[in-house]
């Protein structure tokens, strides 16, 4: 245990249930292989912060910087810096614009998979009809908004009888996810059904819909933990979460780090513990396919 | 000792002694704090926060309050952005980023000195503008593929030291230069003092008010294009993050939040111990949530200490005499 | 009838009539009754908390710290209705009053002791709070807080509980704005603080107590939104207190001290609502949401301050003879 | 006609950072007497009923002694409790609180208000003074007069024993000043002590019964009224004596310098006509809230007005702000000095050249630094102000010295016209002489005066000719030296025809 590496876990944020998810699993991988993980990320959605950070773990001189970018390109320019100090450069969850940047992508899906899921599973239950309305985090969250694209566009391609009336910024606030769920029952009697793309949506959506009693009536899923899904979908307002495992993430962002700086590699169909088979793609790691999580299985996961 | 205390005022003595000692654990928590590499990406990291501390100096040193400050970062940050990707060159971009500030800052300026709404106020509204205005504009999205040649701002190195730290210290130097020589930077003090007796003396109040706020909103489009610079792209919500911390920076270095006194190196002085907090939580590993809390407890208890040794200064004084 | 023309209150009062008929215009279910329920219950804790900013206003302070103060009590009366076993709604609001009562006490002795302006120290313990229940909770949401305290937050008989909570603290806030000693003696310490001394007002007391009622008020917005919510996010409510502080400002309370109402205050908390709910029912383009937004303050508050300055200036006239 | 001691002071001293206020200063007050405190600005009178009213707590060894019994006071409810009660120096009332709260305020300590009695206590307060007033009225909303009235029916209508007033006639009109005169004597009757400041010698030989004087914080002396005469107690003031003599050689000779035509402003004044003239002082008068401000303000482009027009040296101007005024070489003296007149954070000298600030520039726009030493240093002299620190914050003069830090602060744009509002208002009789010599002399060296004053002793000494206003219109115009001063103050107080 001379020659510890350090390894920066990097998420988008902190204080946010899911990265925390992927911060006790990322530290467990650690322990595991015999290495030190920092997890460290800005308190705030702001993409200068996470540039800030990145420069100080290049000061501290880690090993290994493994990094969710906030913003695909803001955090380039730090990247190039970490990469001439020869610093070993991966992402996570999600990616940057110029993949040269980094050596590998730990890839739960892309965005693009991500968001036809979301709304082939959310169409499934509206029956593939009548309107509906996306609660994302920021305007300004990068993969919020493409999956919110994605699933927009597969919508507009695939259910014609389905409208979009309302794209809604919630700031990650759930008290404010839950005010404007309602304020949208009011402004769209019609309102079929409400995806989340961002974590406090869909259960601060859930407990709206079910305190107007509409349960069943106003279809509720989208991107949220099964911790904090489980009251939702037992009682009803919520249909479905769609999420992967974020704790095998950050377990595998460090497993893969580990093994490229020992100089090893990640191949297709490797068995990796705790975390499964992967599949590799060029230099993109790619997970496991997506949990749809229901009332079913919802007590089979721990996060 | 005396002749410190007759050259420094006592505010100036605690905040640099709040300095050194965190200088102090800095240096002896980790190595690298001190490395020369460390000292200017620090430089660097601090830049565009320090710029816009010292716009808000001048706004709060007349009395006023800037909280749009954040968001008009945002928006020039997204509008020179948006010049830039459509292909406009670096210099009217910036000229054009420039010129959205100048009118941020007026419409500030026209509603607390004209209008005369609190400044507090109707900062509050335009800052929610601003932010609006920004979003409508660059749809939420960042506007990425700035050109390279707008690097030079915010990654550029002259003699090895990072543009914006020069450009920090350059226009530190400027405005304090400007607060002390100049007829305006006396204006700009009487005003935070005693408004009616400055505008009786002569003093164009409402000048005065259109520059402090306009210089302010230029300072914000600095840092703003300084950031879309480093971090090569461009967002609405650039600088949000920023403003609590700014005004905090300010009153940490000693001006007054009612107006009519501070200075220019106090607050460079007060965003420096910040960024120095947030770096050495960083080298140690030290959740960033305690850096909430430690940058709050370092801005009670220098303020709460400094304004103990003054009471206790006075008390003595009485007794003795 | 010529005296309530003249009050404060009444311009913005018919701003919000005036929204509100628009509003109802363009979409009928704005005024229904859910509708309705939602906006004002959905302001409850910016409104419990605006009233205690009014207090904090009128005596020329401020206090940045009340939506860091509300965090912290939510978060741990969150925890504490899980964890302990003495937990039930007693116990429950007892802690929240407590809790409120010792941040509240933090501000009001530091601004009172050493008489720091309040702006400073509640920017630095806005930070302490929220750092503080931030670095516990490493940032963990805490879910599904126990039923029979969701309970407190919800309708009975189409009486929501937090309109009520809400209305009690309204006019307890009234009442001793009016009829106490302190009450009266927050105005003077606003309106002229020398003055204030010359007639014996504890000045410091005043001060004290003016931040320590504002934090009992925030612990228990904390409660109520632990209550509505059923989760609580300690990171959440961000920026909150410039809405409490705009509630009121709207209103008709003088930011620079001295003059200030509840009633005023409950009409600014209902005006932000109607926008932030009508924005959604009149169907503003999202990205456009936050420039109407901040458009409608910009001119309520220039509307206000224009009347107030019209009113002044014909005030100051003085009777000119006319013969002569 | 004395009755027995009610309040005794000993060895009262109060330190400052810095200062000392008080020195062992001695003071007693006898039941039914009126008792007037004096000394020059800064003597200490103010720091002294501060400690008597509870607002500030003096050094140790201080003594206070209520009934021959020492007592110690340690707010301002304990000085209530102990039946003294005090009107201080600037109007300490509540402007957004009604007229009855602001009588009532500072009574009710269980807790809670009782607003039937507030409203009754207040109406019985007005009514004792004989005047009639709404008291559920906001008091911002009230005339200054009106407000310094509310002051005295606060204080007199708690059972006092010893009612204190600090200067309660500087901002009362001729006819209030009588009426305050007739309370005092009804007080004195009921058996109430008042104790009395004014700067108004006339005043304190009329109402006053006995004298204390105080000098740079010593105590000099306490007379009888009848052992003295205004030489005499100038002469304990100061120091020396003041010969205060009427400067009366007319001087007023020159070219007319300004013309004003019909200038109205709605609510403000009326039809004002006028000429100035050059090396001449025209006094304005009338009853305070006359328009006598507004209008010189309205000179000065502080308030301009609705319609009518100001030609200077025959050629028609316009001054629609502060900077036009500058430009035509008009200075405007305001009347409230730490309101409106100084920077009191700010050093004297850089309250001096404020003003002029741009034509002291270097060749790189920087201010020249030696260059406001050496105007500063020059103002000093000419005006003697005391102490002599350039660099000394204008807070920390006393009320005369800032008066001329002041005067010296437009004197320094060496103005062709000079408009000063109430020049000697609050300054005490040594500092009122110099003030008064000053504008003697720039008068005589060609400068045209527009005096706006209250005072009818300071018009008839220092001007050459008089406007009386009143409502907003001039009413009367005379010379000072051959007019006939009755018939002015009757214009001023009845008004027209
Ligand atoms: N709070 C204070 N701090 C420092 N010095 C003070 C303070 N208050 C008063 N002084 C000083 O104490 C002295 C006495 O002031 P005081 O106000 O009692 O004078 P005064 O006799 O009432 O004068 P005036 O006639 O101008 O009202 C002055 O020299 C003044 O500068
Ligand atoms: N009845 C009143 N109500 C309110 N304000 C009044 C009233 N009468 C006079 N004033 C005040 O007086 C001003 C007009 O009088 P102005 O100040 O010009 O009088 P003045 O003759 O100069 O008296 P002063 O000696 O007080 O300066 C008004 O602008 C107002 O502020
Ligand atoms: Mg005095
Ligand atoms: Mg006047």
């Amino acid at each position: 245990a001379e020659e510890e590496y350090t390894i920066a876990l990097i998420p988008q944020q902190v204080g946010i249930p899911y990265f925390e998810t992927s911060n006790v699993w990322g530290t467990k991988a650690g322990e595991d292989l015999g290495c030190e993980v920092i997890y460290t990320g800005p308190t705030s959605g702001d993409a200068a912060a996470q540039a800030n950070i990145v420069q100080d773990m290049i000061t501290k001189g880690v090993d290994c910087i493994a990094i969710s970018p906030l913003d695909a390109s803001a955090i380039e320019p730090v990247l190039k810096q970490a990469k001439e100090e020869g610093i070993k450069v991966i992402t996570w969850d999600s990616d940057v614009t110029d993949t040269s940047l980094r050596e590998a992508y730990v890839n739960c899906c892309s965005e693009k998979v991500l968001g036809e899921h979301l709304m082939q599973r959310f169409a499934e239950y509206m029956g593939e009809e009548g309107e509906y309305a996306i609660i994302t985090s920021v305007l300004t969250a990068q993969n919020c908004s493409a999956w919110a694209k994605y699933a927009t566009e597969y919508q507009e391609a695939n259910y014609p009888n389905m409208t979009r009336v309302a794209y809604e910024p919630c700031d990650d606030d759930q008290s404010k996810a839950y005010a404007i769920t309602q304020n949208l029952m009011t402004a769209y009697p019609e309102l079929k059904g409400v995806l989340g793309v961002t974590t406090p949506a869909p259960p601060a959506a859930a407990q709206a819909v079910g305190e107007a009693g509409k349960n069943g009536e106003i279809v509720v899923t989208g991107v949220v933990e099964a911790s904090a899904a489980k009251s939702y979908l037992e009682d009803g307002s919520m249909q479905e979460a769609n999420i992967w495992h974020p704790g095998k993430l950050g377990y595998l962002a460090v497993y893969t780090a580990k093994t490229l700086l020992d100089g090893g590699e990640i191949t297709d169909g490797m068995d990796v513990p705790e975390v499964g088979v992967v599949e590799v793609k060029d230099d993109q790691i790619i997970m496991t396919e997506l949990l749809d999580i229901t009332t079913e299985n919802v007590d089979d996961f721990d996060f | 000792m005396e002749k410190l205390r007759k050259r420094f005022t006592l505010h100036e003595m605690v905040l640099a002694g709040a300095f050194l000692l965190i200088f102090l654990i800095g240096a002896c928590s980790n190595e690298n704090f001190l490395s020369i590499r460390n000292i200017l990406s620090l430089f660097q990291q601090m830049s565009e926060m320090g710029i816009m501390a010292m716009g808000l100096t001048i706004v709060i040193i007349t009395g006023g309050m800037d909280l749009s400050a954040g968001t008009t970062m945002g928006l020039c940050a997204v509008t020179s952005g948006l010049c830039l990707t459509k292909g406009l060159g670096v210099v009217p971009s910036l000229i054009i980023s420039l010129g959205v500030a100048v009118l941020c800052g007026a419409m500030n300026a026209v509603l607390v000195a004209i209008i005369r709404i609190p400044p507090m106020i109707a900062t509050l509204g335009t800052q929610m503008f601003f932010l609006g205005a920004a979003l409508v504009l660059s749809k939420g999205n960042s506007i990425s593929g700035i050109p390279e040649s707008f690097y030079f701002l915010g990654q550029a190195k002259i003699f090895g030291m990072p543009l914006q730290m020069l450009l920090l210290f350059g226009l530190a130097i400027f405005l304090m230069i400007m607060l002390r020589n100049t007829v305006t930077g006396q204006h700009i003090y009487a005003i935070g003092n005693n408004m009616k007796a400055a505008l009786f003396s002569g003093i164009r109040t409402k000048h005065v008010l259109f520059y402090s706020y306009i210089m302010c909103s230029v300072m914000c489009c600095i840092a703003g294009n300084i950031q879309v610079s480093r971090v090569a792209t461009a967002r609405a919500d650039m600088g949000s993050a920023f403003l609590m911390t700014c005004i905090s920076a300010v009153v940490l270095g000693g001006t007054s939040i009612n107006g009519g006194n501070g200075g220019i190196v106090g607050t460079v002085v007060g965003i420096m111990i910040f960024a120095m907090i947030g770096n050495i939580m960083n080298l140690v590993g030290i959740s960033s949530f305690w850096q909430q809390l430690a940058t709050g407890s370092i801005l009670v208890l220098v303020v709460v200490f400094n304004r103990m040794i003054e009471m206790q200064k006075y008390k003595v004084k009485s007794r003795k005499v | 009838m010529k005296k309530i023309l003249e009050k404060r209150e009444t311009g913005v009062f018919l701003i919000l009539l005036l929204l509100c008929f628009g509003l109802s215009l363009y979409s009928p279910s704005f005024l229904s009754y859910t509708n309705i329920k939602n906006v004002l219950v959905n302001s409850v804790p910016v409104g419990i908390m605006a009233a205690g900013m009014t207090i904090v206003l009128i005596t020329a302070g401020i206090d940045v710290s009340v939506a860091s103060q509300m965090m912290f009590s939510a978060t741990w009366l969150a925890i504490f209705s899980q964890n302990s076993p003495i937990a039930n709604p007693v116990t429950v609001l007892i802690l929240a009053l407590v809790l409120g009562a010792i941040t509240g006490a933090i501000n009001g002795f530091l601004i009172a002791a050493f008489s720091i302006p309040p702006i400073i120290i509640t920017l630095g313990t806005a930070s302490i709070y929220r750092g503080i229940i931030l670095v516990y909770t490493n940032g963990r949401w805490i879910m599904n807080i126990p039923k029979w305290f969701t309970a407190l937050g919800k309708t009975y008989y189409n009486i929501p509980l937090p309109i009520i909570y809400a209305i009690i603290i309204f006019m307890i806030t009234a009442w001793i704005l009016k009829h106490t000693y302190f009450g009266r003696s927050v105005y003077a310490v606003g309106g002229n603080e020398n003055a204030a001394r010359y007639v014996g007002v504890n000045i410091k007391k005043t001060i004290f107590l003016t931040y320590f009622y504002s934090g009992l008020l925030c612990g228990f917005a904390g409660f109520v939104l632990d209550a509505i919510l059923g989760n609580c996010q300690p990171s959440g409510s961000n920026g909150w207190e410039m809405n409490a502080i705009a509630a009121a400002v709207i209103g008709g309370t003088n930011i620079l001290g001295g003059s200030g109402s509840v009633i005023g205050t409950v009409i600014g908390v209902a005006m932000m609502g109607v926008i932030e709910n009508g924005l959604v029912v009149a169907h503003i383009p999202t990205y456009w949401q936050k420039l109407v937004y901040g458009l409608i303050i910009i001119a309520t508050v220039t509307f206000d301050v224009l009347r107030r300055n019209y009113a002044d200036s014909k005030k100051q006239m003085i009777e000119i003879d006319q013969e002569a | 006609m004395a009755g027995k001691v009610f309040l005794q002071m000993e060895n009262i001293s109060m330190t400052f950072p810095g200062i000392k206020a008080l020195n062992n200063v001695r003071l007693d007050v006898r039941e039914g007497e009126v008792h007037a405190l004096m000394g020059e600005n800064g003597a200490g009178k103010s720091t002294l009923i501060k400690i008597l009213s509870g607002v500030q707590k003096p050094d140790v060894g201080s003594k206070i002694l209520v009934d021959g019994k020492e007592v110690e006071f340690s707010g301002v409810s304990d000085s209530i409790k102990h039946g003294i009660n005090a009107i201080h120096q600037d109007l300490s009332l509540f402007p957004n609180l009604s007229v009855a709260e602001n009588i009532y305020l500072g009574r009710s300590k269980n807790g809670k208000v009782n607003w039937k009695e507030c409203t009754k206590i207040a109406e019985e307060a007005i009514e004792v003074l004989g005047i009639t007033m709404d008291v559920q009225e906001q008091l911002s909303n009230l005339s200054i007069a009106k407000q310094q009235l509310v002051a005295i029916a606060r204080a007199i209508s708690f059972k006092s024993r010893l009612l204190i007033m600090d200067e309660p006639t500087a901002t009362l009109s001729f006819s209030e000043v009588r009426m305050l005169y007739s309370i005092i004597e009804k007080l004195k009757k009921q058996n109430i002590a008042i104790l009395f400041i004014s700067h108004k010698l006339d005043e304190v030989f009329e109402v006053s019964d006995r004298v204390t004087v105080l000098k740079d914080g010593e105590y000099v002396g306490c007379k009888d009224i009848k052992e003295l005469d205004e030489n005499r107690l100038v002469q304990m003031m100061v120091g020396r004596s003041v010969a205060y003599k009427a400067l009366n050689d007319v001087s007023y000779a020159g070219n007319k310098i300004l013309e004003v035509k019909n200038l109205s402003k709605r609510g403000n004044f009326k039809d004002i006509s006028f000429a100035l003239h050059k090396g001449e002082i025209l006094a304005l008068t009338g009853l305070v809230g006359a328009g006598r401000s507004e209008t010189v303000k309205a000179l000065f482009g502080l308030n301009p007005p609705d319609s009518g027009e100001i030609y200077l040296n025959g050629k028609k101007i316009d001054i629609k702000n502060v900077s036009q005024a500058i430009h035509n070489k008009i200075a405007f003296i305001p009347e409230d000095r730490h309101e409106e007149g100084l920077i009191l954070a700010m050093s004297m000298k850089d309250n001096i050249t404020l003003p002029i600030l741009k034509r002291i520039l270097t060749p790189l726009r920087f201010i020249n630094r030696k260059e406001v030493d050496k105007s500063a240093e020059n103002y000093v002299e000419k005006l003697s102000i005391r102490p002599s620190q350039i660099n000394k914050l204008a807070r920390n003069f006393s009320g005369g010295n800032q008066q001329k830090i002041a005067v010296a602060k437009w004197l320094i744009t060496k103005p062709d016209i000079l408009i000063i509002d109430e020049p000697t208002h609050g300054v005490d009789i040594a500092s009122k002489t110099e003030i008064h010599k000053l504008l003697k002399e720039l008068a005589k060296e060609g400068m045209a005066i527009i005096m706006v004053s209250s005072e009818w002793q300071e018009v008839f000494a220092l001007s050459d000719r008089v406007l009386v206003m009143r409502h907003g219109r001039i009413v009367h115009e005379d010379n000072t030296a051959t007019g006939n001063q009755d018939l002015m103050m009757e214009k001023a107080i009845l008004g027209g025809n």
